[in-house]
């Protein structure tokens, strides 16, 4: 019986987060989470469901239920590739795609994202950039996140870089806003400020 | 009516090749279009992952900025990527439907002077090729006609889904009746709306990467010169990692990708360089019967 | 007959009681001080409260009122009007009280029930009180009528619903009229091969009823027709059938030889274009009746039919007729439609030849039908493999948010039939299984005893694209199996969609017709969910079967005689009383003026030209007022909802409290 | 609303709206409310006629003329009318009337119009609360008081005898 | 027997009513044969002092046409009606308030103001002076009645035992009412001396009305040529015939212009224009809310048109001031 790993699995109520659900579905697009019957709709069409551990039914199920710590810790909620099959297909209405953009938001919040994943090092980059200059750059992005998971990996990306630049369709210097770019901070400074003020978890 | 131009992050940088054909083959269709002055970045798909209000006040911000040009009139505000499409789309659906969100983003945009009312329809390029110009005008402009040139549509994601509302969600056929115009054979294929891997391609690449390869593939399979995308990222994804993919999966997938704005253009006569040709990794040959 | 009070000197004495309601009312109303505003009410010779007004301790205080102090105007402040207005009615009228003598004040639902604060709760309840008491003063004695009941029944769509109730209602001795569409009789029904759970042949217990109820002596068959026009009201409807052509007579003996020399050929509607017939033909050999019918769209008009007919039934110049037919009662019983699986692009049906409809399968598995009762692919070979999906166009948001009810246990009819026939592999992709009937759950067990798959989860799409070798030419499916919780891909041969039910394309017309009520899709609506299923808000039109939901075979039974016994019913009663609320018009004030005749939906106002002014049918007035609120001349009165009475009311809310 | 506003209010001032709700739809929808204990604002007065078709704009006139500062009206939902069409008269009429409420300078939001369904127990208690809210932004509603007619002197003689 | 006494007088009116009277023409002379005219300010010199030296209740009927908006009008009124057995509400300004009721429109403030101040009128007034009960002027003092703050009908004031609609009231009805008087057939007290049944009912043009709801716009009578057999309502044009009592002779109709709605409402109707908004409203023909917007909207001046000669006698009785009104504009601002 050697590698046979035996597992207790049992999960007390205790242990669940009740109040998660009803915060996830205050998110707006969330709000349809409760009409969920768990028909797999969702979980079929996802082109990338194949990867998720839980696949997108079970993690309506498990939020429902919940579970948040697992939820949030899945690798589900990374692999979204928003591409809204599931949304549209939905026989409910239920907008999967936005629920799993309310997860990443929570995971963020909660800093409980797995750290491996480039993912949530690449968002950040680019809403720095963007802050910054008003554009984002996929070129300089993509670097400093692969500088900051995986810098090995960067020595194989340098010939593609290379040929985007020779193509003319990367750029060293970087691609700003023409105008007003401090009317653009100040929007997105009013933002976070409103963001704050509202209590996490509960706003609309 | 005005329509206005919002090229969006990709098109002044990896998809280059696709702001100049869409510019050159709106020219020579004499379509008059104006680039948004100011325009700032629409947040992307990324965005909303982190924080949802402030990627709709990135996105609201270029809506209000096109509202000013409407005189009081409906302004279309015209977006090639689609991820822009998108996100502007969405924010305007969610400003409207979601009581919470128009009033912060409203109020945010008071804060620093502008103000969206709801008069910009946010288009996508094929859209507006299709509808405001028409096939007639497009086939009368065909100076060579792409015969025998076979050419898989490719839509992706996020130009038919979930807000569009110009095509099918499942079977689009906009781009097909498009080339077909131009004089191309396109070809029924199942993949046109199957997800090519967005950003996962450079991030989770076992993930993403295997995505693109399996349209490639089918892409090969049904002898396509070349596949026709209407997004950056997809091209991107499509075009850029080929030599990666044919050593993961053991099987050369070398197909031209190319934008269906190149594609046009070619059956338009104009100039490689002037539709951004020369920016392809993998050349885009003419057939036979074309040269 | 109602004794009544005709209160001769005029002067009202009204008598107010206040209910309890247990503590449902008492507990939030100031009762006692209902009652001392109310008794300082002008008019109110009597003010009482008493714990349960309708219980019979509670009608005798008014009665003895009624009786000992001369009250002769009644109000009753408790609960809804909806709920107990008859009650009280009947208690003032058994004591000799004209029974509309009477008003009701809603202090429970609309006070005590909704009302946090106290305060205003007993504010709000004697400000109703006020009202009622003034509005009752001017409550004059009216009568409610009686109308006269006719004894024949219009019965539309024979389906199996519409050919039971038609079967119940003439075998009671009364004349029906049974219209149906199509050229034959057996709706659903007829096409249907086995019937679930016993799995005994649908055309073995149907076709004896057909032909039973085209031979009755009280049952007019009229196949291909339809309904035009329905005026009149319960009890007496006129109908006007339009009667298309057939080009045949029933001189037709059912010989088959004009079929065989007709040389127009046409998709078989009856099976569902899946295979060919004549412009000369009949649904199935068993059709009912039995005649041919012409479909003049597909005939060259050759004649060659003519010239074979031994027995001279072809008439090429038929032509539509209408008829006009007096009934007392409706039944409706018109059936479903099944969904179109087009509208669902990713089952590809319509593109893939080899995925099917349920109902085509039924057809395929059918004796009579295309493939004599063979479950073949397009290309003739039998399948070896085969996905049976559930919930196509059901319970989906998108294209009918509904349960369709009877898919689940078709589908499990269905796969039995496919496995038995060809041994195929059968799939069955389910959300839910959905079985509760009786025998229904035990046919789920031997279907699994039987080695059909089941997968719990729904389809995303059907494909054609191969991602491994054993999936090239085949229909792929996609779902999550749910129970497993990985997605799964299952090449197959043949896809089953088990498309859901719906209202039929034509219902709102349909509903318009006969002035009954829809749901928002289109399924007619029952008077109550539960307690009056087969019931409409119009009087004397009933309905039966799947035009009021999707229902199973026995279901539909049931109701049809449901539907059968409450018009035998009323028949039987001969007669219906009427509410007293319709309107009457002043002559002396009418100007003739018109603005009414268009307010009425029913054509109960007509003008007489002769006086100059119009003339109100009381018998087609069904009392909603919207004549006399359009009037500019204040000449039209509606009883109980008088101009004045309503005023009163007003006031009576508004300048107490 | 701002406080400041409110407190132009007089002092224990209370929004009195008078209903008129049609029998079918929206009465009964009313009674849901009751069954469900939905509580809601205690300021309206409903009045049940059958149709939405029969409210006359007299009566909504006369509402205001006894004191209510506000009316709402409530019909089936179109093409649920009980009677068919009663709710779209309903509808002709409410439109012109808020136009000539508003000559009148009285502000239309204190008529309106909502077509709630019998099941619609919950929006009996949204569109109260919610018109509450409004009238009492809005204020009391100040007509002009109407001169009481003399009547001829035979009327006047038989008020004095009455009153004796 | 002495001849029964009569008298006329007017208070806030155009004058129109007594023309009536004189449009009796030749019939007036059968009049004056059978009546003592005692009191007529407008044809005959007697003075206010001469009423009052009578006796309470010497006129066997007294005649007053005008609406009620000062206090010299009051006192007048209420002398008339002492003086008399019948006080007839004479014209639809004494019955309804007629047209000066359109002032209730506005208010007295601003009727001042338009009137005095920088309003539009060419009375020579440089100093804007604005008269009151009591004005001193270096020329020497001035003394006027003092304006009401609202127009009212006659019997607002005093008790009224009968009414001659109209404006003017038509001859005939004029005739038939003396007549009741001299031969003492009066009908009982508070009655409108008119026929009970809307104008329609006599009206031509009703056959050429539909019977289902038609309307589907509206338009000025200046803005279309209008077809002198056609139902008005079916050409667009507001008519009130259908909310008016009839008596006179359709008069308006046969001079190809629709009702105005002077004789006034019937009998079982509280408010005329509501009666006549709900019968136009509930034949537009749509069930659509903003076309139905879209349609009453074309009904310019509303308030004007539905009550051009009863505004006083509205359940509204007078524009309410202190509603902010959003969404509809309100033409009279």
């Amino acid at each position: 019986m050697a590698g046979l790993e035996i597992q207790r699995k049992v999960k007390y109520q205790e242990e669940l987060d009740l109040e998660f659900p009803r915060q996830v579905a205050a998110m707006p697009g969330a709000a349809d989470l409760n009409r969920c019957i768990q028909c797999g709709t969702c979980s079929a069409t996802c082109p990338v469901s194949v990867y998720m551990d839980p696949t997108p039914r079970r993690l309506v199920a498990m939020t429902r239920a919940g579970f948040k710590e697992e939820v949030l810790q899945s690798s589900t909620i990374w692999l979204c590739a928003s591409c809204y099959s599931c949304t549209v297909e939905c026989p409910k209405g239920i907008k999967i795609t936005d629920i799993m953009y309310a997860l990443k938001r929570r995971a963020i919040e909660e800093g409980v994202y797995p750290r491996w994943l480039p993912i949530p090092v690449l968002a950040r980059e680019f809403f720095r950039k963007v802050r910054q200059t008003g554009r984002s750059n996929e070129g300089q992005i993509a670097t400093a996140m692969i500088l900051k998971t995986n810098p090995l990996k960067l020595l194989r990306q340098i010939p593609l870089g290379l040929k985007l630049l020779w193509k003319g369709r990367m750029s060293l210097l970087t691609e700003r806003m023409s105008g007003d770019r401090e009317q653009l901070q100040d929007l997105l400074d009013y933002v976070d400020r409103q963001n704050h003020q509202a209590a996490p978890g509960t706003e609309a | 009516m005005s329509f206005l131009y919002y090229p969006g992050c990709a098109l002044k940088s990896s998809s280059k090749g696709y702001e100049e054909s869409l510019l050159a083959v709106l020219g020579q269709l004499n379509f008059p279009i104006q680039e948004l002055p100011d325009w700032s970045c629409c947040g992307a798909t990324t965005y909303m992952g982190i924080d949802e209000k402030k990627a709709f006040a990135l996105a609201a911000r270029n809506l209000a900025l096109a509202e000013q040009f409407g005189a009081g009139e409906t302004v279309h505000l015209v977006a090639p990527c689609a991820a822009c499409y998108l996100v502007l789309l969405k924010t305007q659906k969610y400003m409207a439907e979601y009581e919470s969100i128009g009033r912060t983003i409203s109020a945010a945009l008071n804060a620093v002077g502008l103000k969206y009312e709801g008069r910009v329809r946010v288009r996508h390029a094929l859209d507006v090729i299709i509808h405001d110009i028409g096939l007639g005008e497009v086939r009368a402009a065909v100076r060579r006609p792409l015969e025998g040139m076979k050419v898989a549509c490719y839509y992706g994601c996020q130009v038919a889904r979930p807000f569009a509302e110009f095509d099918d969600q499942h079977r689009p056929r906009s781009m097909d009746d498009l080339l077909r115009a131009c004089g191309a054979e396109t070809v029924d294929w199942p993949a046109k709306v199957t997800c090519c891997g967005a950003m996962l391609t450079g991030t989770i690449e076992q993930v993403g990467q295997r995505r693109s390869y399996m349209i490639l593939h089918e892409a090969k399979r049904r002898g396509v010169d070349v596949v026709a995308t209407a997004c950056p990222l997809c091209q991107f994804n499509l075009e850029c990692f080929q030599g990666p993919m044919s050593r993961r999966y053991g099987d050369e997938v070398k197909v031209p990708v190319g934008y269906f704005t190149q594609v046009m253009g070619m059956a338009l006569g104009l100039d490689d360089r002037r539709i951004g040709l020369d920016r392809l990794f993998i050349p885009l040959w003419r057939p036979v019967a074309m040269v | 007959m109602i004794r009544t009070n005709q209160t001769p000197d005029g002067q009202p004495k009204i008598g107010v009681y206040i209910c309890h309601c247990g503590m449902n009312i008492a507990g939030q109303v100031g009762v006692e001080e209902v009652t001392a505003f109310a008794s300082s009410l002008p008019n109110v010779v009597v003010a009482r409260h008493y714990k349960f007004m309708c219980s019979d301790p509670g009608q005798e205080l008014i009665q003895a009122d009624i009786a000992e102090r001369g009250v002769n105007r009644v109000v009753v402040a408790s609960c809804s009007p909806l709920l107990h207005e008859a009650t009280f009615r009947q208690a003032c009228a058994a004591a000799g009280l004209n029974p509309f003598c009477f008003q009701m004040a809603n202090i429970r639902e609309q006070v005590s029930w909704v009302t946090a604060d106290k305060d205003h709760a007993t504010s709000k309840a004697k400000a109703l009180v006020a009202a009622a008491a003034r509005r009752v003063a001017l409550h004059q004695p009216l009568e409610r009528r009686r109308v006269a009941v006719r004894r024949e029944t219009l019965v539309v769509g024979a389906g199996i619903a519409g050919i039971e109730a038609a079967l119940r209602i003439a075998d009671s001795g009364k004349k029906v009229y049974l219209v149906e569409r199509d050229s034959s009789i057996g709706g659903h029904m007829a096409k249907f091969d086995k019937t679930f759970p016993t799995l005994d042949c649908a055309a073995c217990i149907l076709t004896p009823k057909m032909v039973r109820v085209a031979r009755h002596p009280n049952v007019e068959l009229v196949t291909l027709a339809e309904v035009d026009e329905v005026s009149g009201y319960v009890g007496n409807f006129t109908v006007k059938l339009r009667r298309r052509a057939r080009y045949v007579t029933g001189a037709c003996t059912g010989c088959g030889q004009c079929e065989e020399v007709c040389p127009c050929v046409q998709p078989n509607q009856f099976e569902m274009g899946r295979s060919q017939r004549k412009a000369i033909y009949r649904n199935f050999p068993q059709a009912v009746p039995n005649w041919f019918v012409i479909d003049y769209g597909a005939c060259s008009g050759c004649r060659l039919c003519e010239d074979v007919c031994e027995a001279g039934a072809i008439d090429h110049e038929q032509e539509d007729e209408v008829e006009e037919i007096q009934v007392g009662t409706i039944v409706l019983a018109t059936g479903f439609k099944t969904f179109d699986p087009r509208i669902l692009p990713q089952y590809g049906y319509g593109r893939y030849e080899n995925v099917y409809t349920s109902l085509e399968v039924e057809r395929m598995v059918n004796a009579s039908g295309p493939t004599g009762g063979q479950v073949l692919l397009a290309d003739g070979s039998e399948p070896k493999s085969v996905a049976i999906i559930h919930c196509v166009g059901s319970r989906d948001k998108k294209t009918n948010p509904w349960c369709s009810k009877v898919c689940c246990m078709y589908s499990l009819k269905l796969a039995h039939l496919v496995k038995q026939r060809t041994g195929a592999e059968v799939y069955n992709f389910y959300i839910d299984m959905r079985t509760p009937g009786k025998g229904y759950e035990e046919f789920y067990d031997r279907l699994l005893e039987e080695g059909v798959q089941f997968v719990r989860g729904r389809v995303a799409d059907i494909t054609d694209w191969p991602m491994t070798e054993a999936e090239e030419g085949k229909l792929v499916v996609r779902a999550e199996d749910s129970l497993i919780g990985v997605t799964r891909r299952i090449p197959v041969d043949m896809v089953i969609l088990s498309v859901g039910l719906e209202p039929q394309l034509d219902a709102h017309q349909m509903r318009k017709k006969f002035n009954i009520s829809c749901s928002s899709e289109g399924w007619f609506l029952e008077r109550h969910p539960k307690l009056a299923p087969v019931a409409t808000f119009t009087d004397g039109v009933w309905i039966a079967g799947a035009c009021q939901g999707p229902k199973d075979i026995p279901e539909t039974v049931a109701q049809a005689g449901a539907a059968a016994s409450e018009a035998i019913a009323l028949m039987d009663k001969g007669h219906v009383e009427i509410e007293p609320n319709t309107v009457e018009i002043d002559e002396e004030k009418c100007s003739g003026c018109k603005t009414c005749l268009g307010m009425c939906p029913y054509h109960a106002i007509s003008r007489d030209d002769q006086k100059g002014v119009a003339v109100v049918n009381q018998a087609m007035c069904k009392g909603c007022g919207t004549c006399a609120a359009a009037c500019p001349s204040g000449a039209i009165r509606q009883h109980l909802f008088t101009d004045e009475e309503i005023y009163q009311e007003i006031e009576g809310v508004l300048s107490y409290v | 609303m701002s406080d400041s506003n409110r407190s132009a209010q007089p002092p224990g001032w209370e929004p009195r709206i008078t209903a008129f709700f049609c029998n079918w739809c929206t009465y009964t929808a009313s009674d849901l409310a009751g069954v469900s204990r939905m509580a809601y604002a205690p300021n309206t007065r409903v009045i049940r006629v059958m149709c939405s078709g029969r409210i006359d704009p007299q009566f909504v006139l006369a509402a205001l003329r006894a004191g209510a500062d506000g009316v709402l009206i409530g019909g089936c939902h179109p093409g649920d009318c009980h009677y068919q069409e009663g709710n779209y008269k309903c509808l002709r009429r409410f439109t012109m009337l808020r136009r000539y409420l508003s000559e009148m300078g009285i502000d239309p939001q204190r008529l309106r119009l909502e077509w709630i369904a019998a099941s619609e127990g919950d929006k009996v208690q949204r569109v109260t609360n919610e018109m509450v809210e409004q009238i009492r932004k809005l204020g009391p509603l100040k007509l002009a008081p109407l001169p009481q007619a003399q009547g001829c002197q035979r009327a006047v003689a038989e008020r004095a005898a009455a009153e004796v | 027997m002495d001849k029964p006494k009569v008298g006329f007088y007017w208070c806030a009116s155009c004058g129109g009513c007594e023309e009536a009277v004189v449009d009796l023409a030749e019939t007036i002379l059968d009049v004056v044969e059978v009546v003592d005219i005692v009191f007529w300010p407008c044809a005959m010199d007697f003075k206010r002092e001469d009423v009052e030296a009578m006796p309470d209740g010497t006129m066997a009927a007294c005649f007053v046409n005008g609406a009620v908006r000062t206090s010299e009008q009051r006192a007048m009124a209420e002398l008339c009606r002492r003086k008399s057995q019948s006080l007839v509400a004479f014209g639809s300004c004494a019955h309804l308030g007629g047209v000066p009721g359109l002032a209730n429109l506005h208010s007295r403030q601003s009727i001042l103001q338009a009137c005095y101040g920088d309003g539009v009128f060419t009375t020579v007034n440089p100093d804007r002076v604005v008269p009151g009960p009591r004005t001193e002027r270096p020329e020497g003092s001035l003394e006027l009645p003092e304006l009401d703050g609202e127009v009212k009908r006659l019997d607002h004031c005093v008790t009224v035992d009968y009414y001659l609609p109209g404006c003017p009231p038509p001859v005939k009805l004029i005739v038939d009412a003396v007549t009741a008087i001299v031969e003492n057939k009066l009908p009982p007290e508070g009655t409108v001396l008119a026929p009970d049944t809307a104008l329609c009912h006599d009206c031509p043009r009703l056959d050429s009305k539909p019977e289902e709801p038609f309307i589907d716009r509206f338009r000025r009578p200046h803005q279309i040529p209008i077809d002198p057999e056609k139902c008005f309502l079916t050409q667009g044009l507001l008519c009130l015939g259908p909310a008016t009592r009839s008596g006179c002779d359709n008069a308006c109709i046969q001079g190809n212009m629709p009702c105005t709605g002077c004789m006034g409402p019937l009998s079982g109707v509280r408010d005329q224009g509501a009666a006549a908004l709900s019968a136009v409203a509930s034949l537009m023909a749509t069930n659509d809310a903003s076309q139905a917007d879209r349609v009453a909207a074309e009904l310019a001046d509303l308030a004007g048109t539905l009550y051009r000669y009863g505004m006083p006698s509205s359940l509204l009785f007078k524009k309410a001031e202190q509603d902010r009104t959003g969404g509809v504009p309100c033409p009279s601002e």
